[in-house]
């Protein structure tokens, strides 16, 4: 197990060996870390840049308009031109906030966000941290996500502020039980909670989406929730609450919640394609390209997904988006964990898991949300004729 | 100080929802009470927009008017200038001809489809779509006002129906044009419908929210699609038919339950009508004349005159006192807008913050209408 | 246990007791709030450093994420507690001698403790498998009768604020 | 099944994704504009104006400002011609009330200043661009014929219609 | 084709029930009593046969002798009109009875009229201003409301 | 194992560094006089849609968001069990599942109880 640090990426571990005979063991651990952590930003803040100008892009070309393209080729250079105007923006402190936690909120924001990159693997080996408790790990940590929103929405001093917090915390209580359970059927298959290792299962098996498309359903919904975006950004419904949270927010310090935003969101993308679709595992024919490639490609592919379903949505309202939490994803996911237990008890063949969880998620979903729903909302077809004529 | 107050108690939270605020269609001011996330109270506060148009008009001549109703509804000016023209025609008996008659049908219908547009698409976005139905929308609008433009030579205010006629005829374009538009405009209709009106979340955004009760609705003077949600079968155009409306063969939508559905969509539904309306306007379409010959200074004889039609927004009425002078002695204006506000308190108390801008945008006001 | 672990103890041992003294000496409860996850997270990490990481996690996704919600919540049902701290009453005296007493008791054990490390009956398997192992074969009862616990606090929680 | 709505919804966009934008690139390129388009882009026909004030006196909010000089002989000599086209609505009744056919609305709108005083046009920017305008109106001759068509006209001291003599 | 009752025919309506409410019977409308506004709404909002339970509009005119307040009524269900006028006299404080008990329409409407014309409808719940702020000088829209100073005037408080 | 959780720590170092780094750069160049910082009342005013807020904001909110937290801590607390057993599970073969289905049961009983009295209604 210590032996993964050193060859978690080539170079490291060629730099790592080299070093290993000059240099005590801790700081082998902290040369180590540092070129992972590099190697991390290296593939994050460029993406962020590349995430922003798809969004943009990707939304216009949905709303039948351009998107950026004033800036340098396709506006690719958009993205650099906000970040350089944000840095130059004035930063408002309002008169009334607790400056400490106004402060604080935003550099806090920051540190789930990153914090849960440690355990995604990025190709076999190609893991800063490879933790025993890998996925357990990322839930305690997206689970404290919630403190910095609510830090900013209370420290605004701001009605908006503080609603979009108290919803925020409400709408994270919520989901994070779905997710968490949803997970945890993918976990009893997989006997393991190292994201590596549930990567590995897929390789020898059918990919898990295959598997377990209930729990795959559940995770999306959940942590599209958890991101807060359309449509379930009740956090910082523009037409609702002003900007949520971050209605007092300026300058630089505003971008660092969009920044974690869109963080969070490429880790979303990259543990739904680790754990429901093979991680860096290729396509069955395709086998040309590095798996590093893949898995980042998979993360690009479901973050159009996201911005698709923005495209798309209205959003739900904050009553219903907790009754969808609690009355419906709950109860699919105890169920879930059950059949799951049962199938996995009885050792069946993978074909066969998947085609019964198939079946049953269709029939699950349909005949739940048939169940609980509001059925005039599903059902009812309304006439628009005049049928009581008012004039004699 | 200690367990005097032991009893958890929820303290309402008093929020305003303007008159900055990105949903409030202009500068409108909703003063919220909130227990936790529901309305106990809410109170309609406008007033920022007003101009004080009535006394404008008070000092202009009559034609001089016009151009002044076109920035009431900013978004169905063409309306605006229809309402105000027949008060001024019954004001002084002002003959119409016919070709005017139908011009003026054409410009009512196709700016009740603009305007139903632009509402619908910021319905969508008030329920936080965010734009893209909005951007479908407004695809739609603009084919409209380039058609406006073409025969009046504006984009917004348009000042084209005149007192005794329109101000001047349609272009040779213009009928083509329209066809076309008018042929693709059900297309289009069917993919709002594809995109929205199937769409859960919609669905349940707006069923069974913000209920206006048909006696409630009568009594508080709702009109337009408004009142036609909540089950009342009452249209101008049909009831009391102005200008060639009784010529057409139209339905009118009228919902049942009075949400917020119903009335998103009877607007859908009173688009495609309009686009039938359309149809049989310009296939009527007679030659002749436009306008009837008058002179540069109209002067009326003393005396009032209302004249009332059915806008994109419900009944705009035009109260006219003439003196016997140049200037209307009085010009009053019966603002749907304002009156369908009325209702407003009933329909939101009990209902989350998120419905509040839904239901308030299912209202469809424009605030240049409601301030004056 | 080695140099590294040592000084990652007690830097973190430092942070938690700091952190726990102003979560009790704060007049603004959000901020002892604030400090109160930095205390839990403290912990955490203490946890680590004895291996015992399934349980760091448990800590950080229990305490630092679902009890600070409650706390949150909570203080959102204060009033201006919230800006102007406790106001003091007349219980002041009471709660004096009872912290008083509880810090005898809590000295006297410590000093009468032998603080030698037992390592023979101490468990030495801080894997899932290790507690789950335990937890379901060993414990089965009291893991059972944890949901009735559970099921109780839930029920009870509904009943109280309901009314 | 609930969802199902949500998935035509979805496709409805993601067809919407593969269809040419729909918006225009302004500056570059250019909007199409109606031959009768109200700019603010005044034309002032020297010649033809007899300094009668009718555009100012139709102007719903007088920002036509007229000063004529006597040459005698009922004749006057326009001596200030300004327009505010800062206050200006472009209603265009000015342009229908002129009887002379000397004032016309131009099809440009790109007359943005920094300053306010900037968009008072006087006579000399206007006068005689040799671009007479697009606003159309129905040429005189076309009027005059208009005219014999009409069999009643209206006459404002009663009220009422009277047939055209 | 929505019937509009002529001045006659609604003069000979109102005084089936209030014989001396009329005061004046014009052309298209008629003008009665202000003290028997209230009675004679509620007859005509609540009577069978005439059910006008739709006001569609409320305006008001400055003679300067007098104000005179416009009811348009519609009956939704009869699909017929009537103007009713009634007169109030007086530049201080001219009165008229209100009607939002009857047509909650009134509400916002009277509170137009009083904003700006300055007619005070007794009984209306809540009349206050509603257009302008609380503290604005005069009535605008009155004959003799012509110039104010804008530096005069207090900015708009809450 | 410790040795990763001392990576841990180096990315929540940079994690930390990398918003402050931004602040305080954006602060120099508010030094420099690149970034603009005119504070006015008025700008600094609380936002509440262009008027005065009216009231305090951190007021006693419903009570009922605390149900929430509630059931949402106890059924963490059932998820924190529910990892060593999904692991563990395999192990366990039968008896494992239906020890964790008695589990689960009892809890689906408040649940339910909970469903009933709504206590799962957002106010």
């Amino acid at each position: 197990m210590n032996g993964d640090i050193h060859n978690f990426f080539n170079i490291d571990g060629a730099i790592v060996s080299a070093l290993s005979g000059i240099l005590p063991a801790w700081a082998l651990v902290i040369v180590a870390g540092l070129i992972g952590i590099i190697a991390l930003l290296v593939f994050l803040v460029p993406s962020q840049l590349a995430t922003i100008w798809i969004e943009r892009k990707l939304i216009g070309r949905f709303q039948i308009r351009y998107g950026p393209n004033r800036v340098g080729l396709f506006g690719l250079l958009q993205p650099l031109a906000d970040a350089v105007k944000i840095v130059g923006k004035e930063s408002i402190t309002p008169a009334g906030v607790d400056k400490w936690v106004f402060w604080l909120a935003p550099i806090v924001t920051f540190i789930p966000a990153l914090l849960v990159y440690a355990v995604i693997p990025f190709g076999p080996n190609l893991i800063l941290a490879d933790l025993d408790i890998g996925i357990l790990y990322l839930i305690s940590i997206s689970s404290l996500g919630v403190i910095p929103v609510f830090m900013a929405g209370w420290s605004s001093n701001n009605k908006y502020a503080l609603l979009g917090a108290m919803r925020s915390v409400a709408q994270m209580v919520s989901y994070e039980i779905p997710l968490v359970l949803s997970i945890i059927s993918v976990v009893m298959m997989t006997g393991s909670l190292k994201i590596g290792e549930m990567v590995s299962f897929q390789a020898d098996n059918l990919w898990m989406f295959l598997l377990q498309p209930l729990a795959l359903l559940i995770f999306f919904i959940s942590a599209s929730a958890e991101l807060n975006r359309t449509p379930m950004d009740i956090v910082e419904g523009e037409s609702e609450i002003i900007a949520g949270y971050h209605t007092e927010y300026s300058g630089f310090k505003f971008s660092m919640f969009y920044v974690a935003e869109y963080t969070n969101v490429l880790a979303v993308s990259a543990i739904l394609s680790a754990v429901f679709f093979g991680g860096w595992l290729s396509a069955p024919i395709l086998d040309l390209l590095p798996a590093w490639l893949w898995f980042i490609a998979k993360i690009y592919f479901f973050f159009c997904v996201f911005v698709w379903i923005r495209a798309t949505l209205p959003r739900m309202r904050a009553d219903q988006l907790m009754g969808l939490a609690w009355k419906f994803l709950l109860p699919l996911a105890l169920v879930n964990i059950l059949v799951t237990g049962i199938e996995v008890y009885m050792n069946l063949h993978p074909l066969l898991i998947s085609f019964i969880n198939i079946a049953l998620a269709i029939g699950l979903v349909a005949g739940w949300s048939e169940l609980i729903g509001n059925r005039a909302v599903r059902n009812e077809r309304r006439q628009y004729i005049p049928v009581v004529p008012v004039v004699r | 100080m200690v367990a005097q107050d032991s009893a958890i108690k929820t303290q309402p939270i008093v929020i305003n929802m303007g008159p900055q605020h990105p949903s409030t269609h202009g500068v409108f001011r909703l003063r919220l009470v909130l227990d936790g996330e529901t309305v106990i109270d809410v109170e309609p506060v406008f007033g920022y927009l007003h101009r004080s148009k009535e006394k404008l008009e008070e000092e202009r001549t009559y034609l001089q008017t016009l151009p002044i109703t076109d920035r009431m509804d900013y978004l169905s000016s063409m309306t605006n200038n229809l309402g105000c023209s027949m008060a001024i025609e019954k004001l002084a008996n002002i003959p119409v001809p016919e070709r005017a008659q139908y011009l003026r049908v054409i410009m009512a219908e196709l700016t009740r489809i603009s305007s139903h547009c632009f509402a619908q698409g910021m319905q969508l976005q008030e329920m936080g779509a965010w734009a893209t139905p909005l951007m479908y929308f407004i695809r739609e609008r603009e084919k409209i006002i380039d058609l406006f433009e073409m025969v009046s030579g504006a984009r917004l205010t348009f000042n084209y129906i005149r007192p005794g006629g329109v101000s001047q005829d349609i272009p040779p374009e213009f009928i083509p044009a329209c066809y076309k538009f008018i042929d693709e405009m059900p297309g289009y209709i069917d993919e709002y419908e594809q995109l929205l009106v199937q769409n859960e979340i919609l669905r349940s955004r707006t069923m069974g929210v913000g209920v206006l009760p048909r006696d409630l609705a009568i009594n508080s003077g709702a009109s337009g699609p408004v009142l036609r949600a909540s089950g009342i079968n009452w249209d101008l155009r049909k009831q009391d038919p102005y200008l060639v409306y009784d010529r057409f063969d139209f339905d009118v939508p009228v919902g049942q339950h009075g949400d917020t559905y119903d009335r998103f969509m009877v607007r859908m539904y009173e688009m495609r009508e309009s686009v039938k309306i359309v149809r049989q306007a310009l296939d009527q379409l007679p030659p002749g004349p436009v306008t009837a010959n008058l002179p540069i200074v109209i002067i009326p004889p003393p005396g009032d005159a209302y004249a009332h039609i059915e806008t994109a927004r419900g009944t705009l009425g035009f109260y006219m006192v003439s003196d016997g002078g140049a200037n209307p002695w009085r010009f009053h204006v019966r603002a749907p807008s304002l009156i369908n506000l009325t209702a407003l308190r009933e329909m939101i108390i009990g209902h989350k913050v998120a419905d509040t801008v839904v239901i308030f945008g299912s209202i469809d006001i424009v605030l240049g209408e409601v301030d004056r | 246990m080695d140099t590294g672990t040592a000084i990652a103890f007690y830097i973190l041992a430092g942070l938690t007791t700091i952190s726990a003294i102003m979560v009790v000496s704060l007049r603004n409860i959000f901020h002892s709030v604030l400090f109160l996850v930095l205390s839990f997270a403290g912990i955490a990490g203490i946890y680590v450093t004895l291996n015992a990481e399934f349980v760091a996690a448990i800590q950080v996704l229990i305490y630092a994420g679902a009890i600070v919600v409650l706390m949150l919540f909570a203080m959102m049902l204060t009033t201006n507690a919230m800006t102007e701290g406790n106001p003091a009453g007349h219980l002041r005296p009471p709660a004096m001698l009872t912290a008083f007493l509880f810090f005898i008791t809590v000295a006297y054990v410590g000093v009468v403790t032998p603080w030698q490390p037992r390592a023979a009956s101490a468990p030495t398997d801080f894997s899932i498998n290790g507690i789950a192992d335990l937890l379901f074969n060993v414990y089965v009862l009291p893991f059972e009768i944890s949901s009735v616990l559970l099921l109780v606090a839930m029920i009870g929680a509904i009943v109280l604020a309901r009314d | 099944m609930y969802g199902l709505g949500i998935v035509k919804g979805m496709y409805t966009t993601l067809m919407h994704l593969v269809r040419p934008p729909f918006t225009r690139q302004y500056p570059e390129e250019p909007v199409p504009i109606s031959q009768r388009f109200r700019g603010y882009d005044f034309a002032w026909v020297e010649e033809r104006c007899t300094g009668c004030a009718t555009c100012a006196k139709a102007c719903p909010h007088g920002v036509i400002d007229i000063i004529t000089e006597s040459l005698g002989d009922n004749r006057y000599a326009v001596e200030r011609f300004d327009i505010d086209i800062g206050l200006c609505m472009v209603c265009g009744l000015c342009v229908e009330a002129c009887p002379y056919d000397a004032l016309f609305m131009g099809i440009g709108f790109e007359l943005s200043s920094d300053r306010r005083w900037d968009l008072v046009v006087h006579k000399e920017d206007i006068a005689n661009r040799g671009k007479f305008s697009a606003y159309y109106r129905t040429p005189l001759k076309e009027k005059i014929a208009d005219r014999e068509e009409i069999t009643e006209i209206y006459n404002p001291s009663t009220g009422q219609n009277t047939p055209h003599a | 084709m929505t019937k509009e009752l002529d001045g006659l025919t609604a003069a000979e309506i109102v005084a089936r029930s209030f014989p001396d409410g009329i005061v004046e019977v014009l052309a298209s409308s008629i003008v009665i009593r202000t003290d028997l506004l209230a009675e004679v709404a509620r007859y005509l909002h609540d009577t069978p046969g005439l059910s006008f339970n739709y006001l569609e509009g409320i305006a008001s005119v400055d003679y300067i002798d007098y104000f005179e307040v416009v009811y348009n009524l519609v009956s939704l269900e009869e699909n017929h009109s009537m103007v009713i006028k009634v007169q109030a006299y007086g530049r201080e404080k001219p009165e008229v009875p209100s009607v939002v008990s009857i047509w909650k329409t009134a509400d916002f409407q009277e509170r137009e009229e009083y904003d700006l014309m300055g007619i005070v409808f007794t009984g209306h719940p809540n009349l206050k201003r509603i257009m302008l702020w609380e503290g604005f000088p005069g009535h605008p829209l009155r004959k003799d409301f012509l110039e104010f100073d804008h530096r005069n005037i207090a900015p708009a408080g809450d | 194992m410790l040795e990763q959780y001392g990576i841990i720590t180096l990315l929540l170092v940079v994690a930390i560094i990398f918003p402050l780094g931004g602040i305080i750069t954006s602060r120099l160049l508010q030094f420099l006089g690149a970034r603009p910082d005119n504070p006015d009342p008025v700008k600094l005013d609380t936002y509440e849609c262009g008027l005065e807020t009216i009231g305090a904001t951190w007021i006693r909110f419903n009570f009922r968001y605390y149900y929430y937290a509630l059931l949402f801590v106890i059924f963490d607390v059932e998820a924190a069990f529910l990892f060593p057993w999904a692991v563990y599970f395999r192990q366990m073969q039968l008896f494992g599942l239906i020890e964790m289905a008695i589990f689960i049961a009892i809890l689906t009983i408040g649940f339910v109880y909970a469903w009933k009295k709504h206590a799962l209604e957002w106010v």
